[in-house]
């Protein structure tokens, strides 16, 4: 295969709605494309009470860079003792990855939160940590072109959390349906002002 | 040179890095290139389209909004024009991750000068900053930027190459799309333009950008900067892609994907801690 | 050098082969019975390689031994017989190369005689031969055992203890190891 | 008679006759005489010899050839031609071999000639081949088949069949013959399964047929027959010593029937 | 002594496959098209830069071709069981689930595509003309050997080409079913005599394991059945490149028929249902 | 040092653009966008992908223009080489096959083109085939090629096949089709910088061949 990106395949995308933010992330583990190690690998961490970070990309990195992320945010609360923002998180990452611009971690983070007055932001990165902000929705992963179009279609603005909820996982499912490397189920978070709605999907095992 | 010992632990690792980069995974990234003859990703790259033109006492800067991974619109409306200080913004082009990490380190260098000598930036100076840091890294840090500036010696443009070379000029335009930007700015300029023909002009040559090169897209950001008020970007100063055709598809019906576990975290809010959640 | 196996001896009055039977396609075992000893005219050509070019190669010269045989009635002798097959490997080596390396047994009016070949078209006649990863292990052991008017049950015994040499040095394991004998008789299958 | 059309192509002359063609066939009812007889699960071909000069060893002039493990041909016409079509044939059959993993049919050797035959009647500048020959060997369900072809290129299965010098009135004998030998096979075949190894010592009936076929145009001596049986395991040739007084023992019943028909 | 017509090797030939030699009866190209050549030194370097399947990187050109696969065939005592999956992948991009890989060469003969998908229909479809004329001219069904032959001998030629093709030919002829392995080199293998079976493509070594420990030759019609249809199941869930619809065919006496064909979706359910009513009974 | 990199002239180019096909119960909708491009310049925004072949068929084709031009006047010329033999127009499975077959004569030089060839078949009922470069054909219900193929297919899945879909919801009728076909094309216009200007959308069923033309942006 051509790219590190593509080692291991990955998809995960994340959506604003009205007051809630969601994001969602298929389960494969794969390795050199052809084996599936396991289907419930683990791709979203959450860093605070409101905000999720997808980590797609190499598998190792990811898991390096959510330990490094986890300890970054717990160094952050002893230190401030206050919720890192999602805007902030988005910066702290973007930094951390551009750090090593030169030598750098093959994930492409994405960022899914809602801030203290209840308003979603979601942000991406690419692996050198360029952090492009959006309204309506982020990808990343080797699925990025089929979640593109399926997002570009099926987004709309003003969504309530269930409709966000089946707008993300139809967008995650069809996605991974078009790409190999990804899918064998997924798992999507959907974060409210007052709760956390987290679903494991039923996706095509092939 | 301080000696740093090896780090045991992340606490060390965070205590001994001091800024600058990292180049912890270079080996480590050449092995994974050489073992499995991988080539490493593109980086995210805004094709672009910037301009920027000198009045007399005045200039103006204007970028498209349009940021590339490949054939793929990353992101539709992203920010090119940069803060450097309340005097000094920058267009940029090139890879977008350096661009805003430049321009961040260069605000903060400015802003401690700002500090230190009590006295406005000048221009001069952020162009002398800028262009020895990128002959430093020969090119590898991919920022071509259009900087431009109004200090106490009247308004300035400059324009700055990834290698570090650097040209002042009374207007220029730079990224894939700066041959189009580049024909409206050459019939139309003349440095005796009101400030309102002249960001009717620089808008102009960033719509030539837009929409004759694929690399650029998305709206107008323009940004004045004068004597007396100091720069202002006016974001999305034209917006002539809005998307024409939206069909409205019906809604997914609720519970139609399946799921195999459903699970709800109340929030309770009595003491703030950080849970982690593996 | 492909993973296989291929060695053949001398006897008195006869040329004995042994081959396995492996047919791989990349790290996968396709095939664990495959015959690689061909019966061509009264002799055994004992072939090894690819078993594209391998199946193609011994076609052809099967065939056309058994045309020469036609026309003019009188069968090949083994020294014409592996001159023909190395002329036939030599020319095709400038054109579309046939990845093959042959041992040639057979039997006439000279004795008995046996014939190295390697894919490049040299040819040797020789007593005792191996061809592939099998050469390493077993030559030793066939020079150490190997001697003239060798009795069938003699040259049995040694093919015997180069395959067990195979089976306890080689790290692939070869399948299905076929063995055969060309003698004034004919050809026949000795089990192992 | 339309001159001038038939000398150096084959083109078809005013009244739609291909002249060389014609004179092919000629060449070949100028052949030595040629019989093939099918049996109950054997062919038998048996070709007059033309009386070969002292100095010469017989063993060079092979009447009957090997086509293929058990396919033989024997012809009629210029020995010449026949051994270069016997060359075509057999670099065919090794070919089918090579690409069927599977032994050539007689039939398909029959066509295989036929076609090879008649391209020499359609292209300028050469000329058909002088001969006509007899295809002895087994169809694809393992029966034994008797096949002709000519010059012209066209081909057919007999039971039995002559072709050479006046094969006519051998071809009369044999329809003559032929039948009654057909229901005798059955009580034949018990013999021929138990004398499977003494086969020459007895031979059956078929053998009988086609040297009595023989005889009836050629004076009767071992040295100028050859007679060749193909079986489904393979083709053997009748030794001289058992043929000669097979010979002797057929041609004086010739001698009776002639002497019959003087008394009628 | 002029030599067989062997199919030469590096001489480019017509597209009939190998010539004289490759047709028994000896007539030479079917049909009058010829294949197009580039205009450069080696059009086989030329094709292996631009073209080459397998390679994802095609020089930045987004061609691709349809590659990756699981296709397993056996032989039991009912005959020949063939399965398949039907993913077609351009990359890590899966372009189609509903791809026909066993191709039905004529009501007694089945092919299947693995590598190249176009190859593989293109030039299975030539099979069956060059099968039918056989028929045509012997009056008789051409055998399983011969039929794989013509295909060995035409991939032979191309040798070299950047054809990628890994097959299996399969039917029931007067010697019984019949199973045979040809790939893209010119490899040709008759199958086993203990273990008749083959697994090609990128998924087949996952269902070598399913095979090799269940196989047997007396296994019932429905056995037979249920385990190609397990074979792939397992080779889709493991194998990035294979999935969609797992297609079973049955060669039979008279022919082949077509067994199953179902989504993979649902295997996945019913043998998951098993395995937990196993675990828990 | 750097190895020294060949420059071995291509004589192939991507002009990038987007098309598709979906087929209904008795009628197919074809769409593709209007831009030639090359690199990152415009040619120019209008040049059709869709050349019409019968009454009842027609083909679009991404990829590399100068080949798509060569091949549809190919075709073009077989069509008519068909009616002069057969005296009535090919039906869409039979150009199918022989399209599949044209690719594949130019296996070792082949048309850098991804065709989708659309009509009616001879029962009234709608045909999509899918190509790749070389020939591998397959009659799907819907299929997309070009550089935003891999947005637009997602999308047809999601809403045609509703596959991950549960609960049942009505079909598209031919208006809910064009509508989709209209909004997939303007979503891969936002994405897919080789993808804009203008699209045309041909509507195939038993009354013929009747085309609209939208608009996508400009960008």
């Amino acid at each position: 295969m051509s790219g590190l990106m593509e080692y291991n395949g990955s998809a995960i995308v994340a959506m604003t709605g009205e007051n809630c933010v969601g994001i969602a992330a298929d389960t494969r583990h794969g390795i050199r494309q052809l084996q599936t190690v396991s289907c419930n690998r683990q791709k979203t961490f959450q860093v605070t009470d409101q905000c999720f970070v997808g980590l797609a990309g190499l598998a190792t990195d990811v898991q390096t860079l959510s330990q490094l992320l986890n300890f970054r945010m717990k160094l952050f609360t002893l230190r401030e003792e206050r919720k890192m923002q999602p805007r902030m998180i988005g910066n702290m990452i973007s930094s951390m990855l551009y750090e090593k611009r030169f030598g750098p971690w093959f994930t492409e983070p994405v960022v899914a939160g809602l801030d203290d007055n209840h308003k979603p932001f979601v942000c991406a990165f690419d692996f050198i940590g360029c952090l492009s902000t959006a309204e309506d929705f982020v990808v990343s992963g080797t699925t990025s072109e089929q979640l593109f179009g399926v997002c570009e279609s099926f987004w709309r603005p003003g969504m309530n959390k269930d409709e966000l909820f089946e707008t993300l996982s139809q967008c995650l499912l069809s996605g991974v349906d078009r790409d190999c490397l990804a899918g064998w189920g997924g798992v999507v978070h959907v974060i409210t002002p007052d709760e956390i709605i987290t679903k494991k999907l039923k996706g095509r095992m092939d | 040179m301080v000696e740093v010992e090896e780090p045991q632990d992340y606490l060390d690792v965070f205590q001994s890095q001091r800024g600058g980069f990292s180049f912890e995974n270079c080996k480590r990234n050449a092995y994974l290139a050489a073992q499995a003859n991988i080539k490493p990703p593109t980086a995210m790259k805004s094709g672009t389209t910037i301009c920027g033109i000198q009045l007399k006492d005045a200039v103006i800067l204007a970028a498209d909004t349009r940021a590339t991974e490949g054939p793929m619109v990353a992101d539709k409306n992203c920010e090119k024009l940069h803060y450097i200080s309340k005097n000094v913004f920058c267009a940029g082009a090139g890879t977008a991750a350096d661009l805003q990490h430049t321009c961040e380190m260069m605000e903060s260098q400015m802003e401690l000068l700002r500090m230190a000598t009590g006295t406005e930036p000048r221009v001069c100076t952020v162009v002398r900053r800028l262009s020895s840091m990128l002959f430093k890294y020969q090119g590898y840090i991919g920022c071509a930027l259009v900087l431009g500036g109004v200090d106490v010696t009247g308004p300035h443009l400059y324009q700055i190459y990834p290698h570090g070379s650097t040209d002042k000029l009374p207007f220029t335009t730079m990224g894939s799309g700066s041959l189009a930007a580049m024909a409206i700015m050459e019939a139309e300029y003349n440095e005796n333009l009101s400030i309102e023909d002249g960001k009717k002009l620089v808008a102009k040559a960033i719509r030539a950008g837009i929409f004759n090169d694929l690399g650029s897209g998305g709206n107008v950001d323009v940004c004045v900067i004068t004597k007396e008020t100091g720069g202002a970007i006016l974001r999305n100063y034209e917006k002539p892609n809005e998307r024409k055709f939206k069909a409205q598809h019906a809604a997914f019906p609720k519970g139609t994907t399946p799921i195999l576990k459903e699970e709800i975290m109340k929030l309770v809010s009595v003491e703030e801690d950080v849970v982690m959640r593996d | 050098m492909g993973t296989e196996a291929m060695f053949g001896l001398t006897g008195k009055d006869f040329v004995i082969l042994a081959a396995d039977g492996q047919a791989a396609y990349s790290i996968i075992r396709l095939k664990n019975d495959a015959d690689k000893i061909w019966k061509v005219g009264n002799m055994l050509f004992a072939c090894s390689g690819p078993p594209a070019d391998t199946a193609n190669f011994m076609e052809f010269i099967e065939k056309n031994v058994k045309l020469n045989e036609l026309r003019t009635g009188i069968p090949m002798s083994t020294k014409a017989a592996a001159s023909f097959t190395r002329n036939e490997l030599a020319h095709a080596l400038r054109k579309g190369p046939f990845q093959a390396d042959l041992l040639i047994g057979g039997i006439d009016n000279e004795g008995p005689s046996l014939y190295f070949m390697d894919y490049l078209a040299s040819s040797e006649k020789v007593n005792k031969a191996a061809h592939g990863y099998g050469a390493m292990f077993t030559l030793g052991l066939m020079d150490r055992y190997w001697k003239p008017d060798l009795t069938e049950a003699e040259a049995i015994d040694i093919i015997k203890k180069c395959i067990k040499e195979l089976e306890t040095r080689f790290i692939v394991d070869l399948p299905g190891f076929k063995c055969k004998i060309v003698s004034k008789e004919g050809t026949k299958d000795v089990t192992l | 008679m339309a001159g001038g059309y038939d000398r150096a192509i084959t083109v078809f002359s005013p009244d739609g006759h291909l002249f060389q063609v014609e004179y092919a066939l000629e060449a070949v009812r100028k052949g030595t005489t040629t019989v093939g007889v099918k049996g109950k699960d054997c062919v038998v071909l048996a070709v007059e010899r033309r009386a070969t000069p002292k100095l010469q060893d017989p063993r060079t002039i092979r009447k009957i050839l090997v086509v293929d493990d058990n396919i033989a041909l024997t012809f009629a016409g210029l020995n010449a031609d026949a051994r270069v079509l016997v060359n075509k044939t057999r670099v065919e059959c090794q070919s089918y071999r090579l690409n069927v993993e599977d032994a050539p049919t007689v039939d398909y050797v029959a066509r295989f000639i036929a076609r090879t035959q008649q391209k020499y009647t359609h292209r300028g500048g050469v000329r058909p081949f002088g001969i006509s020959t007899l295809l002895g060997g087994f169809d694809s369900k393992g029966q034994p088949a008797l096949f002709q072809t000519d010059p012209a290129g066209t081909y057919y299965a007999w039971k039995a069949t002559a072709i050479g010098k006046n094969s006519k009135s051998v071809t009369d004998f044999l329809e003559k013959k032929y039948k009654e030998d057909l229901d005798e096979d059955a009580v034949r075949a018990t013999v021929l399964t138990c004398l499977r190894e003494a086969l020459l010592v007895k031979p059956d009936a078929t053998v009988k047929l086609a040297l009595k076929g023989l005889l009836e145009v050629t004076e009767a001596s071992g040295k100028n027959i050859e007679v060749v049986i193909i079986k489904e395991s393979g083709i053997t040739w009748m030794p001289d010593d058992t043929l000669e007084p097979l010979v002797k023992e057929l041609d004086d019943t010739a001698e009776k029937i002639a002497k019959l028909k003087e008394q009628q | 002594m002029d030599l067989l017509g062997a199919p030469k090797r590096g001489m480019f030939r017509d597209f009939a496959g190998t010539g004289a030699a490759g047709l028994p009866n000896g007539c030479d190209s079917i049909s009058e098209a010829r294949f197009a050549l580039p205009a450069v030194q080696d059009p086989a370097t030329f094709v292996e830069t631009h073209f080459s399947p397998g390679t994802y990187e095609d020089n930045g050109k987004r061609v691709k071709f349809s590659k990756g696969t699981t296709t397993l065939a056996f032989k039991f005592k009912g005959g020949v069981i063939v399965s398949v999956d039907s993913r077609a992948s351009q990359g890590s991009y899966i372009g189609s689930q509903t791809v026909k890989k066993v191709i039905e060469i004529n009501p007694y003969l089945l092919g299947t595509m693995a590598g190249g998908a176009a190859d593989c229909l293109f030039w299975e479809r030539n099979l069956g003309m060059q099968c039918r004329i056989f028929e045509l001219r012997n009056k008789e069904r051409i055998s399983v050997a011969a039929a794989s032959k013509l295909l060995a001998n035409t991939m032979n030629s191309y040798k070299g080409m950047g054809l990628s093709m890994g097959t299996m030919i399969t039917g029931w002829d007067k010697k019984g079913p019949q199973l045979y392995y040809v790939d893209n080199d010119g490899t040709r293998l008759k199958a086993d005599e203990n273990k008749p079976y083959f697994c090609v493509g990128s998924g087949g070594t996952f269902a070598y394991g399913v095979l090799d420990t269940n196989w047997s030759f007396d296994l019932s019609d429905e056995e037979a059945i249920e385990l190609g249809k397990r074979a792939i199941y397992h080779a889709t869930y493991r194998d990035a490149y294979s999935g969609g619809v797992n297609n079973v065919y049955h060669v039979q006496e008279n022919g082949w028929v077509q067994v199953y064909s179902d989504d993979t979706y649902k295997s996945h359910d019913k043998y998951s249902a098993e395995r937990e009513a196993a675990a828990n009974p | 040092m750097q190895a020294p990199v060949e420059q071995r002239w291509s004589p192939y180019a991507d002009n990038g653009g987007t098309c598709m096909g979906v087929a209904g119960e008795d009628f197919v909708v074809v769409a593709a966008d209007t831009r030639l491009s090359q690199g990152y310049s415009i040619h120019t925004r209008n040049c059709s992908k869709v050349t019409q072949l019968t009454d009842k068929c027609v083909i679009a084709s991404c990829g590399m223009k100068s080949d798509a031009i060569t091949l549809h006047k190919h075709l073009k010329a077989r069509m008519v080489m068909y009616e002069h033999q057969h005296r009535r127009q090919p039906s869409v499975t039979a150009i199918a096959q022989m399209l599949s077959t044209t690719l594949y004569y130019k296996r070792f030089f082949p048309y850098y083109t991804f065709n989708v060839l659309c009509g009616v078949d001879d029962e009234g009922k709608g045909a999509v085939y899918n190509y790749d470069a070389i020939g591998n054909m397959e009659r799907v219900p819907y299929t997309t090629s070009g550089s935003g193929s891999a947005l637009v297919m997602s999308v047809l899945d999601a809403q045609i096949a509703k596959s991950n879909q549960t609960i049942a919801t009505p079909s598209l009728d031919k208006a809910g089709i064009v509508e989709l076909c209209k909004d997939v094309l303007s979503s891969v216009g936002e994405r897919d910088i080789h993808t804009g200007d203008y699209a045309e959308i041909f509507l195939i069923d038993a009354a013929g061949i009747s085309k609209t033309e939208f608009d996508l942006k400009l960008d």
